[in-house]
């Protein structure tokens, strides 16, 4: 019986050790030890488990809260009990952790969780069950605002590129950068110079590239006609093969299909200052008379228009970047302004459809402007008469996507 | 050789030749910048067969621990199809990637704008006006006159007289305000890139040249 | 009618994103997580197309011994050691791709990057004159901006660092707001006029 | 006269370029130090408040960015931290960003060694935390919950200054050091719209603009923007050579010779109208 003493002793040097390797800090002292045998160990509580939300099933999302009183557990368990009533335990997370999303229950099944606490290798203490059932959802929650004004705008612009379609007269306003794009490059022919085209930086998925190389069937077939050359440097395969095709197209349909000349039309680098570089070399040396600057730039927008400013070129700029866009304005001589660069195709061409479509970007802004003038006054007298105030919160929460 | 001071000096030799663009075209800065065409061309292909062909199309095709997806052909194929332009019997090939990468991009590209581009900032300019003081209530009023009349200046199926003209105006005014403040405020972020580069050039790289003649250890 | 076919896939792909983001149920989940790590394999497997015609452009300039031909050798070299080295050595730090690319590729951007603060000052210089009311607001406000960003706006008046913030938060912000919704709208358009095959100049001419 | 001007008006642009390389080398190579003022502006705003608060007040402060940002936000953690010491608040620092909590512990224990102030009594460091947001809600509940233990994994309850803390309420102002998100916005929403706790912060000079409608809004009591925030926290605690200050120096160089350059441009340019005009 006397030996009893000292199998309590192994026990304790035992789970002390346990407890040691688990916690990832310094062990505790021995003072620490003492006071937590003495003081209750702090537990989970508050446990939820729900379905997570806007996904494709398979998975619950857990979080839960720990006690403020109490020594702070050594690590937290995750316990999950499936259908079959078999414990499983998913995971072992560090103390602080308030949040588990369990990745592998299977849809339609009802499993409960619980979380229980660790300390010095044993259970320390544990919160309650919850139960939850993952499925798969529909529909975004957070997106439904978005989904409905997205539809109603998409059917505005189809229905107004359908009436565009039907020959209706529909007007467009003077764009002073593409008004001007006829006498760049007559002024590059007289002075036997070549036009310099550059359609920005990214890749073809950007629209700003696509609306880019709208523009550049226009400007192709007006130098076909003018006859001086024009050069398209290119940051990208893809933007340097559709922009062969388009030029030729552009030399067809003008009626000078000799005249077109593919090495004209070439990659540099996708590297954005290795192109800046080889752009402004081109610049020096070929000395264009008109530069077009069109489509998406970051930091070089102003290397190359600083750089075709120096040469003496006509520059008509354009970007929808509204970080770059100060700086086109201080260096070249036109610049498309966001949404103008959009409504080039639509300009140039004057192709029913095309105006079609920017009557119904106009009818989009107005229905925007609407949204912000309504949800202004909505929340201005809201703040005096609360009411309102639910009208502008409705409204803001239209607008928000998650 | 000390391999530390070589690629200094390789860095600022280039650095140099780049810089004496500001003065003209010379031969210096031609053959920087074919070298820097050239080189970070090769970089950019290297990059993406490490970084996405290999880790995105190759293990995914071949998982390590064996088999074969098939599924991840397809990629590959619109791949070759893209490629195909090199071969004018079969350049129109070339077209049906063209399809593939402009759908996914006008689609998602339609998506992040509607949503960070046009929501996001509809919902900031959702506020009440009258919060704070005069000035504040006036501020918050510039505000929301100035975005509305701005996207007024957007329009082009009207005729900008009247009061639409007077509209547009403003917002070409407040935009003109708004893109000088922009220019004068990212002034301080340019110049910084150029002390940066100098202080590479003093301190890291003009210190090595006595170390080179022998002179001061 | 050889478009019929890309069209489509152009309609198809598009949708996919569409429906993918607003719809996280299967298959739509799994076809828009693909469709997208596809596209990117596409897009960059295309690079050989560039990096063709890159080498193409050179070597014909070096035997036809064009204009500046003798630069182009450099830039052959320069692409075939950064792809030889890369194929060899692999990215890895230290290796002599990374040596290459952190000691040369590298400075050579920050050295183009930082050119822009000669650039801006040169266009300072010349855009911001007084020749128009229009003109007399963009350079008013850089000036009030550029005073408020050192001391010597501080020195001259103390609150002018207030009207740098102002117009930096109010002015600043109402004109972006302008220009991105009214972008958005623009890329909004385009890109149905993409997906739905109404704008396809960008395939070139095939009928 | 005028002769000059219109010359003037067409100066040969590599004069600017030349003008603008010795503004920047200059200052660099002479260690110029060229004296900080600072205006009616918000991070001085920011000085005041923290200067106005009782000694004693319990402040946090949140390293949101990383060695990327590191020198326009370092600066500013060490003369916030210098700050707050002096004025014997006790610093309760924390991370939202994961590189985050190293930089402020290097901040805080090296001014804590020179102003003789003591980790667990003036100062702690509670470590990164995931959540951003949602995190500092819950802060809002019960901050020891999130942070049972600091950095180095010494329990709450054995760290003597946060005794008496439980929540968001107990503390007196919020100074976030954001290089993006999360960071300043998540604070301003979670932590001063629903609890209304002051919340002042610095940030890159990129992010500055979308944050100044804040100061308009008064979400924020102050708001350091870029290197010229960090000087300005510097001249106003008194560091007279703090490496902002030494920073800005090249910066307002370059700036006044880009703003001569725009006012000799106007000068050449009205002088040459009124000759056209006589003509």
């Amino acid at each position: 019986m006397n030996r009893l003493p000292a199998v309590i002793l192994l026990l304790l040097m035992l789970t002390a050790g346990a407890a040691m390797s688990q916690s990832g800090g310094p062990p505790p002292g021995d003072e620490v030890r003492s006071a937590a045998l003495e003081q209750r160990v702090s537990g989970p509580m508050e446990l939820e488990a729900v379905d997570s939300p806007d996904d494709a099933g398979g998975a619950v999302d857990i979080n839960w809260l720990m006690e403020a009183e109490g020594t702070v557990p050594d690590s937290l368990g995750v316990i999950r009990t499936g259908p079959s009533g078999e414990e499983e335990l998913l995971a072992v997370l560090p103390t602080g952790t308030l949040l588990y999303r369990d990745t592998t229950p299977l849809n339609g099944t009802a499993y409960s969780y619980s979380i229980v606490s660790y300390y010095g290798g044993e259970i320390a203490g544990a919160s309650g069950e919850v139960q939850a059932v993952p499925s798969a959802q529909w529909l975004y929650r957070g997106r439904v605002g978005m989904m409905i004004i997205l539809v109603i705008l998409t059917g505005i612009i189809l229905f107004y590129i359908e009436s565009g379609k039907k020959g209706r007269e529909l007007y467009i306003r003077e764009i002073a950068g593409l008004a001007a794009v006829d006498d760049a490059v007559g002024r590059a022919t007289e002075m036997g110079k070549p036009v310099l085209y550059i359609p920005g930086i990214m890749d073809m998925d950007d629209i700003q590239t696509i609306a880019s190389m709208v523009i550049l069937g226009r400007v192709a077939r007006k130098t076909a006609e003018y006859g001086s050359p024009l050069l398209v440097p290119t940051s990208r395969s893809v933007v340097m093969s559709v922009a062969q095709e388009v030029v030729k197209e552009g030399y067809i349909q003008a009626g000078r299909p000799d005249a077109y000349n593919k090495e004209n039309i070439n990659y540099l680098t996708d590297d954005q200052f290795g192109y800046a570089a080889g752009v402004d070399g081109i610049m020096v040396r070929e000395k264009p008379a008109a530069i077009f600057l069109l489509g998406t730039f970051y930091a070089e927008s102003l290397i190359l228009a600083e750089t075709g400013r120096s040469v003496g070129a006509i520059q008509i700029s354009g970007t929808a970047m509204p970080s770059q866009i100060p700086f086109f304005v201080a260096a070249c001589d036109y610049t498309l302004i966001g949404e103008e660069l959009f409504a080039a195709s639509a300009y140039l061409s004057r192709e029913p459809k095309l105006l079609g479509s920017l009557k119904g970007q106009d009818a989009a802004k107005l229905f925007f402007i609407i949204l912000i003038v309504v949800g202004v006054i909505a929340a201005t007298i809201g703040q005096f008469w609360p009411p309102l105030e639910s009208v502008a919160e409705f409204l803001r929460d239209l607008v928000t996507v998650n | 050789m000390n391999w530390e001071i070589v690629g200094i000096w390789l860095g600022a030799l280039v650095t140099l030749c780049l810089y004496s663009f500001l003065y003209r075209d010379n031969p210096y800065y031609k053959f920087a910048e074919h070298l820097f065409v050239g080189m970070s061309a090769g970089y950019w292909v290297i990059y993406s067969i490490f970084n996405v062909l290999i880790p995105n199309w190759w293990d995914n095709m071949l998982p390590e621990g064996g088999g074969f997806n098939w599924i991840w052909v397809i990629p590959g194929l619109f791949a070759l199809f893209m490629l195909a332009r090199m071969v004018p019997r079969i350049a129109g090939l070339s077209r049906l990637a063209l399809g593939m990468i402009v759908g996914t991009g006008a689609g998602l590209n339609m998506l992040t704008f509607f949503q960070s581009n046009a929501l996001a900032q509809v919902k900031g300019t959702i506020f009440s006006v009258a919060t704070g003081g005069v000035w504040s209530i006036f501020s918050s009023l510039v505000l929301v006159v100035g975005v509305v009349s701005g996207l007024v200046y957007f329009f082009f199926s009207k005729a900008h007289t009247g009061f639409t003209g007077k509209t547009a105006n403003v917002g070409i005014t407040i935009l003109m305000v708004a893109f000088g403040a922009s220019f004068g405020y990212t002034i301080m972020a340019r110049l910084s890139l150029l002390i940066g580069r100098c202080t590479f050039l003093l301190e890291d790289w003009l210190p090595t040249i006595p170390r080179l003649l022998g002179i001061g250890g | 009618m050889r478009l019929i076919i890309p069209l489509a896939i152009t309609f198809t792909s598009g949708m996919i994103m569409i429906l993918n983001f607003f719809i996280p149920h299967q298959p739509f989940a799994l076809l828009g997580e693909n469709l997208q790590e596809w596209y990117m394999i596409v897009a960059s497997g295309a690079i050989f197309l560039g990096s063709a015609n890159l080498l193409h452009v050179h070597f014909r300039k070096t035997r036809l011994k064009l204009k500046n031909w003798k630069y182009s050798p450099v830039t052959i070299v320069g692409f075939l050691v950064m792809i030889v080295l890369g194929l060899i050595y692999g990215v890895t730090e230290n290796l002599p791709f990374d040596y290459l690319f952190m000691n040369m590729v590298a400075p050579m951007g920050a050295t183009m990057f930082s050119l822009l603060a000669f650039f801006v000052a040169s266009a300072a210089f010349r855009a911001f004159r007084a020749s128009n009311w229009r003109a007399t607001l963009l350079l008013t406000s850089a000036f009030l901006v550029m005073l408020g960003q050192v001391p010597i706006g501080a020195m001259i008046w103390d609150k002018i660092p207030l009207a740098k913030v102002w117009l930096m938060a109010i002015p600043n912000t109402a004109g972006q707001r302008a220009v991105m919704i009214g972008a958005a709208m623009g890329v909004v358009a385009t890109s149905l006029r993409m997906i739905f095959g109404i704008e396809r100049s960008y395939l070139g001419g095939a009928d | 006269m005028a002769d000059i001007f219109t010359r003037m008006g067409n100066l040969d642009r590599r004069i600017i370029f030349i003008l603008i390389a010795l503004a920047v080398i200059i200052p660099i190579l002479t260690d110029l130090i060229i004296p900080n003022i600072v205006g009616a502006e918000p991070s001085r705003d920011l000085f005041e408040f923290v200067d106005a608060l009782p000694p004693g007040s319990n402040v946090i402060l949140s390293f949101d960015y990383d060695p990327s940002t590191m020198p326009e936000l370092q600066p500013m953690a060490e003369a916030v931290v210098r700050h707050l010491f002096l004025k014997d608040h006790r610093i309760i620092g924390m991370a939202l960003w994961p590189q985050g909590a190293a930089l402020g512990q290097d901040a805080m224990s090296s001014l804590s060694d020179s102003l003789g102030k003591e980790q667990y009594l003036d100062w702690v460091n509670l470590g990164y935390k995931t959540g951003g947001g949602v995190m500092i809600v819950r802060l809002g509940t019960s901050m020891r919950a999130i942070f049972p233990t600091d950095r180095d994994n010494v329990p709450w309850s054995e760290i003597p200054m946060l005794q008496g803390i439980n929540s968001l309420d107990d503390i007196q102002l919020v100074i976030s050091l954001s290089a993006g998100d999360p960071g300043i916005i998540a604070w301003v929403m979670m932590a001063g719209d629903r609890y209304d706790i002051p919340i002042g912060g610095g940030c890159t000079a990129v992010s500055a603009p979308q944050l100044y409608t804040y100061l308009q809004t008064e979400q924020m009591v102050g708001l350091l923007g870029g290197l010229k925030g960090a000087a300005d926290y510097e001249t106003l605690v008194g560091i007279e050579n703090g490496e902002a200050i030494r920073g800005m120096s090249p910066q307002s160089v370059a700036h006044i010779a880009i703003m001569l350059f725009i006012i000799i441009g106007n000068i050449a340019y009205f002088t040459q109208k009124r000759k056209g005009g006589a003509r």
